[in-house]
């Protein structure tokens, strides 16, 4: 009878709390979107199952060591990775080994608007300083808008430790979103006929060339953000082991079994880390709030200082602003918006690989501007 | 802080720019020298490399292709990629060499 | 705790089993009443998803196959598991233009 | 001359004790079962190999850190995943992403052989109490019964670690011996009119099905026994990435370099746990006594439930009680030996697929089982 | 302003050294090496690149960690693998599981010639002691002249873990230096009659023979040497699982996703682990100049020893000694330079099957005298 | 040190290397006793596991392609590795006999 009792007392019935309810709606939501319409759902399975597993209710502290948040529970083991800030640089060695670079190197200018659109980070940076936040805080809140997944935990793991969660779960809902955050502020910026400027082709690109961006582009970003060395060391590693053709089968190794691991464990933890009991405060909701604006701020850096280089650049060589938005990187949702939007004023019109040269420098514009901001805060 | 952060993103990414659009005329210089003595024809591959018109064509209908999501395409490429090399410094060719003699077996 | 024990886990896979006892029904609720007016063939796929005999008797085959351990089978089903997809929010479908261009080269 | 007596005394030799030869021969009679007959040589191999290291005898604590139980060793550091509990999650998932609940989800009725076939788990606990064990000893060692592996390391590894070798290695060698363990229990507790029931052909299952079953199962397991939740989260979430269909590369990495990988350490660790000087205790003999007559009891569990529902099932709908032994796990051998009795008792008589069901389910209810023992003893 | 000199203070400008300047050629000059002429691109482009991440100036303990060597950075935890010795073992798994010891098992008495092809590490040793080397340090520095990259990680790892960069980093320069080392010491030392000696082909070899070779070389190394057994017993294991034939899908991730991501973990590291203000050093110097005579003794070794076996031999059983100079391992560097030289001396006399058998008995070897040297130093 | 441990080193691999020549000889004993009654054929197969004429110049062959560098051969060979069996105690042959079936749907 007693056994009874203590099995009541320790199963989710007796320890159900309307927070946790409204998270596994949300776990379920997010499971819906990635399978239904196929959001990012790479990251949105894990992350809306582990939204679950982490909301199921338990009693913490209890002994049976369950919670992501007490000591000795698998979760927190596996949760390191993400708390001691391993687990993002190892995604950018895969993702570094599966991108390419050519179109940036092909056509440099491009770059710029990578940097341009990291406005939003800044922005919001004022935002939430206004608001409250601490320094650290408000620049991990800041780097949503980078709209890139492992910097944003890479940067509030050391940062803001307790908002990793939903600095990430933010930053992974945006990026699912782009299509639908992005396209108004697009029309709003450019008029109808800068979306229809039409770009020439790339040219195609050296091996050589191709060998060196990573080493250089290394150095440069290295010197001047060493902050951002453990991000973009790994990203640039994995783009030379895949370039250099010499060592193919680490980068298949990288871009395959060792990412999705990584992936799938920092999904499921930063999922459970949701946990209703620790979640659902009033700095949650504002983060979601300023990640929106973030977001926005972002797009419409890139748009406009597109039109900006327009003003000093001859016919025949101008941008079309579409593809600025690209640059807050999301890659490649937000290129294939360009891609769309483009589309939408000239059918023939197609825009996606020039908006693959700034999606990719906004990757590194971002890491820079966490290296900086590091540098600043600690 | 913001100012001089957005400022040094800025800056960064600029001298990135700066750097590959000089990389590539230094390159190119270096090749046009091996060249020099082989002729028009080099030049005329020099030349060349921009992506001419039916290339771009081509992209068009793998843009068609992409947002009708067909993933045949994705299949096709995959495989290829999976024919991988060995580890060099262990199994690498002398191996091989080795498995290639069972063969005969 | 080895009664309360047992019985509880009795519970928890007794209450799997009426859910997942239940969930068919509503979806198939949900399915009928999508296809009420495309008439019978509707109708017959659904009552149609019991497996027919001659699955069965492959099933059966296969089983022998399995018996006797040919091992062929296992092989053929790994290449076609090993055609996957890609990472999908970094090189995804957009890559695979860039790929293709590549191949037009 | 010195030199040489201190190399002496370091070697295996000065060290050898007939334990550690008893052990070689246990190690060296595993990887013979493992590849002449092919029992479980996934597992036994590596846990074959690792007692063999475990067992070359060498000085512990001499500075050398060699030993499993030694702080600084290689095989301490790998031992720790078996140790904090990580490595049977981490196997469940790989596990999830390779098992198909379809036997299970269109008879959901055969879930309940799976329930039933968890007996020996309880009455070996009984039996353990009754010999002199601690609660949370007992309980480790009567999880032999639930037939699976991971659970049975995960449930000692928390209850009693001082266990998890022999626990572990009785659990294995069972599941190897099913064959020949479960036939004579099946022909006692059985007629041979039941042998030859035939059972309806199982309907398909849709894709929507499959897909909200881990969901669901999630939920409801977590809420009656979250000490699951680290099992059954990973295994479900495991099972999601296969059948979301969406998520395929993930699953992919989980079935086969991830769970490879664990498997390999996880085998050798816990076989070089079985080091003669710390394993060869009268614990591990009664441990191995009870794990057999655990298995007796959980097959026997699952067949008389079998034959106890069918006095409530109608004609046509009868269950052939030989399926109820597969329900004790040891996927899929025991679904195997279910096959291959039923095929003696009838040629025509197919009972693997239905089998299946129980076997999946049988899972399911030693997780349970192991999360409600933890929510009692801990 | 304030920001601009704090930025300025922490970007690369303000912290570089000549010695930064230095080690970052070096890297580069890696990373060339091993795209133009293909040596070990494997391990130099990881380690070349992680040399330069290693040496973008940053701010030590400034609060960012950023340096391997600083507590809490990301370099510095994935370098615990190399520094608790976890790496090397696991990167002998997959060597196991990729290596075939048919030639070995095949004609056994070439098996010497690895044993004499470890000479350098013992005469380096005592080198290394006479220039003022701790015991310690000497016993880590002569390992160089096993050849072989995880070998010697490990020793020094245990041993002298302050100069595991500079060992490891000499180790496989000059493992990538064998064509160019070991042919002039290979001409001097052998005569022309000699070099044109031909052998017998070598017997096929059953599966039996190869089964029971893994379990016997461990129990037998592992007696003589326990300290070789972290080392050696993976690399069997490995070999185990390859050879068994039940367990190819372990064997396949052992020597693909495994050994790749430990590989690139290892050598990305390793190059971090020589940054200028810790490496640079007169020890690190000494090192490469001990490292490169280590090797000489080897391959003079082993060629010495095929010559002393010859006067044992009768006619048309003679070994050409140049199979003896792979005896030091390196492989498959060390075989194919015997191959070469064999052909200059003869062009249809093929030396690549002979010497397979020292080369992978030098692997056995040097793992032997590295397990000794710690009975004896720890 | 160094002395003894040279030697240690010596005997551990001369150790090795006798078992390994004791080893084929006892197991040849059990092959030939085995096949004892089956007569000549049997005794002609053991004789034979000397590598003939023909392998010797496979191998040659396959070392100029070797020393050649050509990649193709190393891709042939791990398309046939890539081939793999499944996880034995847990999808194995019984799943696939599921798989089966689904195709057959
Ligand atoms: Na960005
Ligand atoms: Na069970
Ligand atoms: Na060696």
């Amino acid at each position: 009878m007693d056994g009874l009792v203590q099995f009541l007392d320790y199963s989710g019935f007796s320890n159900i709390t309307p927070g946790h309810l409204l998270m596994i709606l949300v776990g379920m939501l997010f499971i819906y979107l990635a399978i239904r319409f196929e959001y990012q759902p790479i990251l949105l399975v894990p992350i809306g199952f582990g939204i679950l597993i982490g909301n199921t209710p338990f009693i913490e502290h209890g002994g049976m060591a369950l919670g992501i948040y007490e000591d000795g529970s698998v979760m927190n083991y596996l949760y390191q990775g993400v708390l001691k800030g391993v687990f993002p640089p190892l995604i950018f060695l895969g993702i570094g080994a599966m991108t390419d670079f050519s179109p940036l190197i092909s056509n440099p200018k491009l770059i710029l608007l990578g940097a341009a659109a990291q406005l939003g980070i800044f922005m919001t940076y004022i935002g939430a300083i206004s608001l409250g936040f601490t320094n650290p805080e408000a620049a991990s809140i800041g780097i949503i808008g980078g709209a890139d997944g492992p910097t944003a935990i890479y940067l509030s793991s050391r940062l803001a430790p307790h908002l990793v969660g939903s600095i990430a779960i933010a930053a992974y809902t945006y990026m699912a979103l782009v299509p639908l955050i992005q396209p108004p502020i697009m029309r709003l910026l450019t008029t109808q006929k800068e979306r229809r400027i039409k770009m020439k082709p790339p040219r195609s690109v050296t091996r050589m060339e191709k060998v060196m961006f990573p080493v250089f582009a290394l150095l440069l970003t290295g010197f001047i953000s060493p902050g951002s060395l453990p991000l973009l060391g790994m990203l640039f590693l994995g783009n030379l082991l895949k370039e250099s053709m010499v060592t193919k089968r680490l980068a298949d190794t990288a871009r395959n079994a060792m990412i999705d691991i990584v992936t799938i464990i920092l999904g499921v933890t930063i999922g459970a880390s949701t946990q209703a009991t620790t979640f659902l405060t009033r700095s949650s909701v504002l983060i979601f709030i300023l990640g929106a604006t973030a977001f926005m701020f972002s797009t419409a850096g890139g748009i406009l200082f597109a039109r900006f280089m327009n003003l000093f650049l001859r016919e025949g060589n101008k941008i079309n602003p579409l593809i600025g938005a690209a640059g807050v990187a999301a890659v490649p949702e937000s290129a294939r918006v360009a891609q769309i939007e483009g589309l939408k004023a000239d059918p023939t019109n197609h825009l996606i690989m020039h908006a693959m040269a700034p999606n990719v420098a906004g990757v590194i514009g971002s890491a820079v501007a966490a290296g900086i901001m590091m540098s600043f805060l600690l | 802080m913001a100012v001089t952060g957005y400022s040094v993103v800025f800056l960064s990414l600029f001298l990135l720019a700066l750097l590959f659009s000089v990389i590539p005329k230094v390159l190119s210089w270096n090749i046009r020298r091996t060249f020099d003595d082989e002729g028009d024809e080099a030049k005329k591959a020099l030349a060349g490399n921009m992506i001419p018109g039916e290339v771009s064509a081509a992209i068009s209908v793998a843009i068609s292709l992409y947002l009708n999501e067909l993933h045949d395409q994705d299949t096709a490429i995959l495989t290829i990629k999976k024919v991988g090399k060995s580890y060099t410094p262990w199994n690498s060719k002398i191996y091989n060499v080795i498995n290639f003699k069972g063969f005969q077996r």
